[in-house]
């Protein structure tokens, strides 16, 4: 079973050389530790940047650089600027390569959930909408149960909709599985030490076992 | 052409009762603290406000929510403090959610003079529900889209790193964010600054807001410039 | 009788302090010779620039410094460039507080054409159907009549239009005249020596006259 | 991440008969100069060009006109050569004119990932023809707005002063003009600059075109920035 850094190391050998990549906040945000090397990627933060760098060294902190999750960060040689306009403008004129982020519910048909949970205070859908509409390449981080024990990839989803059949693949602490529509969650490897039985317990959707499947490497 | 005013009192002084603003800053990264603070001294009320955000408890738009002076906020996320909430839930306030994206290109269209604009965000989605959509092609790819309203504000208050007599504004940095597409949105744009300098100090290609998009400007006072999520690492 | 540069001289009177214009090709671009005194105005060339100053020294044209009418300018402290987009998106929200453009013909009811003349080759309206349609203050300037001595003031345009029920109010070498939507052209003020007369005559479409009409205070 | 090709040859490679364009630049200012000579040493012919207009005799996009390369201009201003004029009599050349700010904005609808944009332009002319209309209230007044869709474009070939391996741009006065909302546009996006740069050398708050937007730069050479109306004034 993968824990946080894990899923974000699995992630990580997802990234291609030259790729834009959006982070959401949480499991991906990990996935900037673990860029393969060689492969040079440009990180997107959709308040209005290109070329994010990692965190300031203490006393380094700018009030007026920050990321998507309000974080202080650093810009990197070849950084833009750019006004939140313009960045949702590349966002959905599909620009950006690849959008990693987290999910309450992911549907056999790609449907994700992820902003609102009925009967709870709702602080918004900030950028998500806008980002699992329009990016290309979406990768959901998140644990494949909740607290409840319940199954988090599930035939409809029960949450209010962020949007609708948009995942592509979804890395969990169990699994890679890719999202085929009119198929459901085809399973593509397994993490270490976790069987296929395991997952088909932890799946409530629709899941594709075919031939075997690989254990993750991890390296 | 001179739109520099003494202060924030004074750019703020025809704000009335019930009146629809738009307030730049992501979180509280470039937000227009002067005139926060202003319309907290002015006591406006029954205001709507189109800001990404809400401000914490204490700083931002945290401070109108204390004294009540919010009527309904428009914003893609909120919650980041408990005065909020608790209006919220008991009604006193009323909450638009929009994406973020969605906000920000509403922003530009009034701008660019677009009454409204087509986005692919929330289809299929509760952000949809009583929103006319349309099937385009866009570059090949077949997709829904939702027709989305430009926003009508009566002031739109934004704040800069620098600017001139004539309203030309230059951000630093993230602090850019929903400050630009805002500059000009609405029927009067009011302009914070830390710098003001006279018109020629800023290199013309490096201008970001054109003065005519800017009828009113000065010069900010004690920027707290407050971060949100203090994140570091050590040095090695 | 005006000549083009009484014509200019009598529009530049229409500025008004703190005013953003945009003057087009041939009269309109005259105007800016002969702002009042005390007035300051900001002049927008639609390719990208506020602040539009003289022609340059002979030896500093810059290639990259033109008008909308592809001539070498300068700019004044406080110029700001930016793209044709924006540009045109301060047209269109109505941030221009003054246009002032030729025309070929304008009706009673404000139709301007200035673009198009049938079984001639066509150039193109470039900006001036985005000018017309979203200026809040449309003046022409013009000839009161063509070469064929025909009126350019109509009932109605014979040409195909730029832009309907837009132009504000007309300046030509024999009066200012103002479009009143449901009157027709609203006689204001005579040039140096001309008579009512010869200003109906010269008037195709419908001509209102109320009292006394002065004559122009040049200076 | 490095977007370099060795000059305008290899950045048109692929750019095939029937081909649509985006070519910036607005008369002869800040056009792509090195671009339009490769393509007409390549010979590719059937293109379409979206550009403001149509260059002069022996500039510009008119030397493609020569070479009878162009099969249709999408321009707001034409007929500055004499070759365009008798190509498109002879019915060799088409043609569609667009209003400036219409055709600026289909570029940054497409940029910004909009399908279709409503604009005033047009409006109750020939060019209204065909398309749809709409009434509309934009801030308090009522209006009739066309709409217009993005332009699909298979290649955006654009000029700047600066630029860097990421594909991040400056651009200089007026030369900016339809190379910023064509910067993007198009599925791939071919900049040509008079400076090239190594990242890090443009202050990031100074940049216009995010290197995002930018798929091939190459350093320009032997610009001939050729003047269109040289106006001067004598020294006083």
């Amino acid at each position: 079973m993968l824990d946080k850094n894990g899923i974000a190391k699995r992630i990580a050998q997802e990234l291609r050389d030259g790729y834009y990549v959006n982070l959401g906040i949480g499991i991906p945000t990990l996935v900037a530790n673990y860029i393969p090397a060689g492969v040079n990627v440009i990180l997107q933060s959709e308040n209005g940047m290109l070329g994010m760098g990692p965190f300031p060294f203490e006393g380094d902190e700018d009030p007026d650089l920050i990321n998507a999750g309000k974080q202080t960060i650093t810009e990197i040689p070849g950084t833009a600027y750019f006004d939140s306009a313009l960045s949702f403008g590349m966002i959905r004129a599909g620009k950006v390569d690849l959008t990693i982020l987290g999910a309450m519910e992911v549907s056999e048909e790609g449907d994700i959930a992820n902003w609102k949970i009925p009967n709870k205070m709702v602080k918004g859908m900030g950028g998500a909408m806008d980002l699992v509409a329009a990016a290309k390449n979406i990768i959901v981080a998140m644990q494949h149960v909740n607290k409840a024990g319940e199954s988090k990839l599930l035939p409809k989803c029960s949450l209010p909709l962020t949007g609708v059949g948009c995942v592509k693949k979804i890395v969990t602490e169990l699994a890679v599985l890719e999202v085929v529509k009119g198929k459901g969650f085809v399973l593509l490897e397994r993490a270490p030490g976790i069987s296929v039985e395991q997952i088909k317990n932890a799946t409530a959707g629709r899941l594709i076992i075919e031939g075997d499947i690989p254990e993750m490497q991890l390296n | 052409m001179n739109k520099v005013v003494s202060g924030a009192d004074e750019a703020v002084r025809d704000i009335e009762n019930g009146a629809t603003l738009m307030l730049g800053g992501f979180g509280l990264c470039g937000i227009p603290e002067n005139c926060i603070e202003a319309l907290v001294r002015k006591g406006v009320s029954g205001l709507t406000c189109i800001s990404n955000n809400a401000g914490v408890d204490d700083f931002g738009i945290g401070l109108m929510l204390k004294t009540r002076q919010v009527k309904k906020m428009i914003s893609s996320y909120v919650g980041e403090n408990a005065e909020f909430e608790s209006q919220l839930l008991s009604g006193e306030l009323e909450v638009d959610l929009v994406p973020q994206g969605t906000l920000a290109t509403r922003c530009m269209a009034a701008k660019y003079g677009m009454p409204a604009v087509w986005v692919k965000a929330g289809f299929g989605t509760e952000v949809a529900e009583g929103k006319e959509s349309r099937r385009f092609a866009f570059q090949g790819e077949e997709g829904h889209y939702l027709l989305e309203t430009a926003f009508n504000a009566d002031f739109s208050i934004v704040k800069a790193w620098k600017g001139d007599r004539f309203g030309n504004l230059v951000f630093r940095k993230t602090a850019r964010n929903f400050n630009d597409p805002m500059a000009g949105a609405a029927k009067i744009t009011i302009a914070e600054v830390e710098e003001l300098v006279e018109p020629g100090e800023i290199d013309p290609d490096h201008i970001h807001i054109p003065g005519i998009f800017v009828q009113r400007i000065f010069k900010g006072n004690n920027y707290e410039k407050r971060i949100e999520q203090r994140t570091v690492r050590k040095r090695g």
